[in-house]
């Protein structure tokens, strides 16, 4: 064929809207308003459901109102043990990043501005569903009164650590408590979520699993498998991106965010797919319950992605201030999801100030003498688990290369 | 008691588990309807339903996720790898997740799964259905690797590794599929009619992960090997005219160290045979453990007979293939030191 | 919270339309009439062509006249040279297919009643664009004049097999015919024409590159990531899926087509999506020019699903009356891209039947005579590259290992 | 001739290439802007413009498989894995595309990557930022493993690697990129300031892949160690008082085996210490190798130190890493022996 002239061609590297030094901006962001998207029925075909990834469904508007066809019925003793289980994480947080700062531990990792999805999302699914978490899903134990000491003693790697030592601080397993074993690793873990929720259909259990996955993290090719899996085989089971707006230094848009929302690769698998404000605890609740009556009536997956922000660093490893304006979280639209509850609940007349006020210093007290009980106990080095812990569990019985090796050891 | 070749034992001990365990799950690339591009789940649908026994996506990775979750729920999943050249796409979610699960979680969560592929050469595959990826899942603290030789060790070894509660790999060597092959490629055909191993009971019974199989016994050198290998090193050793003891390892994790070691002491002598290319593969492993278990008694280097360093050659496969010939001259070699 | 009651879950798995013993149909496969699909301009926005992968772009009618915006550009010589293209690599393939049932191969895989995808393509892009090939593609091959006897000659991995006995047969590599090396392995290449395309849009070429996956091989991980860098750094790439209905024993649903057209995969990666008649072959050659032009543009990726039908079984490996209805070709509702491009070429007055059956003699006595020349030259086993081949190209130096191994193979 | 640690050295040579050859461009998670998550390519997109140091999805498959399409068009691209324990998405990229593209194609397209990426532990990581995964990658033909110990080699190596046309494992101990570590966790860290091996020349130049050091010659028993292991080596040779030869083999693949068979030949004992877990591991071959060539010469049997074979423990750090002491007793066992 005769060659036609055509330009040259160009690499295209997405750039983030504001580095260190620039002002913030979230203008790329499209919203809807509070209350403006309609609420479909769960058994709505696929079809009429492709626009909803490219809305935003919001519940509670700026007043701290809430509107449209997604208010969920909660009470207002929902919301406030809500709210508490929000502020209660956040608390809990603070108090060991900071405990990190003084060397009490190894690792740390928060969820400062998303504490509403992992509370939410607690407290609207079932005690005996499963959930796979991220690493920033605290508030998924906490809403659900997972001890504190536990955690603690975890993140202090000391001897009461319920994983023995074995993991990085937050890496938790809390099976009674629907919560599956971290591991360092991202996204290899969403489609356990998918064969989890298959084993209950096929079990003909009414369980169903809840798998979550950072927005940076949709580009493994884990996430595609379990999205496939879970499209085909309809599994009753809850796949929901994280959309923070960072992953570790890196923006959004170099998970593709430029080019298409994270609800929008719903549609590459027939299934529906939501696009949530991350930040509004009554809109979480009202989708994660539409989408889990989708699954219990054997309607199959929904995938949510929850727009919210990474308010703090990644973990206790970097400094955001190198990568992204020091002041962006106070440029993000959809603000800070306990400050919007509070507002909500006072709106309603069903909390004040001084309540706030009070509960907040109650858990701080609280926190801060769990903390003690668990340095009580040791922080990293001076406590830790029966070293023989280090050769147990490899298998179910331990086989001669251990044996030896403990006694190699000395143990 | 029926004879059975290896395809039929596994399909049989299949049968057997999904009969008897409402929790055992068959599923991977092309199992279900049509039984498994070797046959090896043939029936199984039809029999236990599609529920029991079905196709999946072409996906590895999300077999194995998926297979992970199903153990974490309660559930005996064992999932086909339609070659073992593509087990590959899913090695992270096998080391990192089925093999660390119930370390790193105290034990609250893991993977029972047992995940069954056909591995090896000497059909004309070529260099991607023909690889023996042993090694690496060897190093992999958390996963057991069985790979049986026969047809009663195939029901029996996998039966077992369906009931263990720690996640296997099981490599089924297709050349042995039909009929026990000992590397004479020009020679007609054998099939299992008549082999002792051929002779397979018809219920549950299991032979145990990490017990050795001493297939021969032999006073001069000790010969280990595992699968394919089986049959070639049976072959070389008659070939050579030495009295080799040869020992069939049946699992290599676990390994059965003390019928290893007690074998060497006896012989003095070593010769490790396997397919996949020598550099770094098991026998490295193999080799180490003898030598710091039975320096003393060694009379002389402990040989590896392998495959060469290079990819599986389609049309080299002969070439590549360490047959008789080859281990025969390491026996000798071994013996004149 | 209190339980609802909530049915009993069940575990759906996907199966075809008919087995073996059942009558064929292809209803549940939404077709759309020739000539009715809108032809976009190139630079449309994303959020203007969501529409498109529910659509199927086809020109060629049932009366074999060519309809509507998608027309192509094409001179009667250039679908000659097309529908020659095509009928050699049908002769072509059956020849060898028979042969393999002769001996003198271990192993074939045939494309019967999808050439028109290989060939078209090959066609439309530039002879220093790269394609990324799956192995059912050899007419791309045979449209570039690629010497028939090479791959004769690779299948019968005699002493003159350019790949020197090492490759599985038709798994060719051809780099200056813009053919790259093919594996066993499916889907693991998807992503290296992305890095290609990348590479070039990096130095200001002008090459772009095409990949190509089975529908089947969408599953995999590679997949997803080939088409998340593409979208992210805009690519100039064309990625299509040939959907032919059926991967080895398993129909398009396992992979996810009982809920989505693997064309709207694209809307995950907000990119062009077309789905197209894969048995027209104007209407591949036009959709292939449109998103050529498109990555020519630094407009970046489009995905386009080729819609056909695997007439014949996966390989010489399987028999698919095992799994399919027999028949089952009869009912597929596209047709055969030979007998299409034919009526078509008829139509209008530009061949004749007398013609085409002079071609096909003409075509069979040459691939005869090709064949009759691999022979002589050797079939699998008879013939062979000097076996130190095996030794060569590990890596670019032989290191000490191989040197040793050769002298210990005695060569 | 400058001052450097082992980061700075590392990110020299990226420079230097960078400024040098157009066709290089790296790239990976976290490593355009913010110059990855250890700095190694901190100040590169800046100098060098976005398109040549730029971020990637977190995606080591994708990742990995860009790279391999990219050096398949002409280009030398050198991706970073954020951690070794994240390789293993790419595995099969790596395995069966990267290594084998040259082989399968007879030439016609290659791969020549480097994969920098940085392994092992000591840094109170877990077990999932610890691991070191050499012996996966020591098994597969057609990948070449290289692994510095020192800022001079790590970018001569580097440099190496990039100009080198085949596929190559960078692995960087990520322990050593402040300071040299010589596992005595206890003791107040060190820098690189002052040692030998820490002054860098500014331009280009190379350590060829293939060729091991001896860091320190001795007569009575050859230790073989890289990476961080090196300098836990020095340590445990200088506690236990033993005059060893100790051998730093920079690559794993091509291995160095004439300067490991002059050592053991001459000392006629051997200790071999890896960090990554015993059974399976790198150190199995180089045994084999060793007793297959030196069988003669050797006095005690072959020795090796290494991890357990569990998880990397994180609160068991220092229980799992085979510090200075694991080594100064098997050098005592080999001496006695
Ligand atoms: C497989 C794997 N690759 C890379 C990393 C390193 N890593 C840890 S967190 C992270 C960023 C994840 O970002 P995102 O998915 O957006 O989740 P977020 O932290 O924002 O919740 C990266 C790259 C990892 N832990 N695992
Ligand atoms: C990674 C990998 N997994 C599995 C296989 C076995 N296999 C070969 S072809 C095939 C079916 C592919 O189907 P599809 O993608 O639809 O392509 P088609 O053959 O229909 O063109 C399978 C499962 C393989 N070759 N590679
Ligand atoms: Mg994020
Ligand atoms: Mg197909």
């Amino acid at each position: 064929m005769a060659k036609k002239k055509t330009p040259k061609l160009h690499l295209h590297i997405p750039v983030p809207a504001a580095r260190p030094g620039d002002t913030p901006t979230f203008d790329h962001i499209p919203l809807s308003p509070a209350g403006q998207v309609l609420r479909p029925k769960i058994d709505t075909q696929e079809e009429q459901l492709r626009n909803f990834p490219y809305e935003l469904i919001r519940v509670l508007d700026d007043a701290g109102q809430a509107v449209g066809p997604w208010v969920p019925k909660v009470s207002a003793d929902f919301l406030r043990a809500g709210l508490r289980s929000m502020l209660k994480t956040r608390v809990f947080e603070n108090r060991m990043f900071a405990a990190h700062r003084q060397g009490k531990t190894s690792f740390f990792i928060k969820s400062t501005g998303e504490e509403a999805i992992s509370v939410a999302q607690s407290m609207a699914l079932e005690s005996d569903d499963m959930c796979f978490p991220t690493y920033r899903f605290s508030g998924w134990l906490i809403a659900r009164d997972y001890p504190v000491i536990d955690m603690i003693n975890q993140i202090f790697s000391n001897e009461k650590d319920p994983l023995k030592g074995r993991q990085l601080p937050t890496l938790y397993s809390a099976r009674d408590y629907g919560f599956y074993s971290l591991s360092g690793n991202v996204g290899s873990r969403f489609g356990h979520a998918v064969g989890w929720a298959m084993a209950s259909a096929y079990k003909n259990d009414h369980r169903i699993a809840l798998g979550l996955i950072g927005e940076g993290t949709t580009a493994e090719g884990d996430f595609h498998e379990a999205l496939t899996f879970a499209s085909v085989y309809k599994a009753p089971v809850i796949l929901a991106v994280t959309n923070n707006q960072w992953a570790i230094s890196s923006f959004s848009g170099i998970a593709g965010a430029e080019q298409a929302t994270f609800a929008a690769k719903a549609l590459a698998y027939g299934i529906p797919g939501l696009r949530v404000d991350g930040n509004d605890f009554l809109a979480i609740t009202a989708a994660t319950r539409w989408a889990a009556e989708r699954a219990r009536n054997n309607l199959g997956p929904t995938l949510i992605e929850f727009v919210t922000y990474r308010a703090s660093g990644h973990s206790t490893s970097d400094d955001p201030t190198k990568y992204r304006p020091a002041d962006e979280a106070q440029h993000w639209p959809l603000g800070d999801p306990i400050e919007r509850l509070k507002t909500h609940l006072i709106f309603q007349n069903e909390w004040s100030e001084e309540q706030h006020t009070k509960m907040e210093e109650e858990l701080s007290a609280s926190i801060r003498a769990t903390q003690k009980e668990g340095e009580a106990v040791g922080t990293l080095g001076n406590s830790k688990p029966s070293v023989s812990e280090m050769f147990e569990g490899v298998f179910k019985e331990p086989d001669w290369r251990v044996i030896e090796q403990r006694r190699e050891f000395g143990i | 008691m029926a004879t059975m070749n290896m395809l039929q034992a596994i399909n049989n001990a299949l049968d057997v588990k999904l009969a008897e365990d409402p929790d055992v799950l068959v599923f991977g690339e092309d199992v279900g309807y049509f039984g498994g591009v070797f046959n090896a789940t043939k029936g199984l649908q039809e029999k236990h339903g599609l529920t029991r026994c079905f196709d999946t996506p072409i996906s590895e990775g999300g077999i194995i996720a998926t297979a992970i979750g199903m153990g974490a729920y309660g559930l005996r999943p064992v999932p086909e790898i339609q070659f073992a050249d593509y087990i590959l796409p899913a090695f992270d979610q096998l080391v990192s997740e089925a093999a660390r699960l119930r370390y790193r979680s105290n034990g609250e969560f893991w993977a029972p799964l047992t995940v069954r592929s056909p591995y090896g050469g000497g059909i004309f595959g070529g260099q991607t259905h023909s690889q023996s990826p042993e090694a690496i899942f060897a190093h992999i603290t958390g996963l057991k690797t069985v790979i049986p030789s026969n047809p009663y060790d195939a029901k029996g070894l996998l039966i077992a590794a369906i009931e263990d509660d720690d996640p296997v790999i099981f490599l089924e060597p297709k050349r042995l599929y039909n009929g026990p092959f000992d590397g004479r490629h020009e020679e007609v055909v054998k099939t299992w009619a008549g082999h002792p191993n051929a002779d397979v009971p018809a219920g549950n019974y299991t032979v145990p992960l990490g017990k050795a199989a001493i297939v021969r016994p032999g006073a001069d050198v000790t010969v280990i090997a595992y699968g394919t290998m089986v049959h070639v090193a049976q072959a070389g050793i008659d070939d050579s005219g030495v009295d080799a003891e040869l020992i069939d390892l049946r699992s290599i994790v676990p390994l059965d160290i003390d019928t290893i070691v007690a074998s060497v002491r006896k012989t003095g002598r070593c010769v490790i045979l396997h397919e996949a290319s020598r550099f770094g593969g098991f026998g490295g492993e193999l080799s180490a453990l003898i030598q710091e278990r039975c320096f003393y008694h060694l009379k002389s280097k402990i040989e590896r007979v392998a495959g060469w360093d290079t990819a599986y050659p389609h049309a080299f496969e002969w070439d590549y293939f360490p047959g008789p010939a080859r281990l025969s001259e390491a026996l000798k070699r071994s013996m004149e030191a």
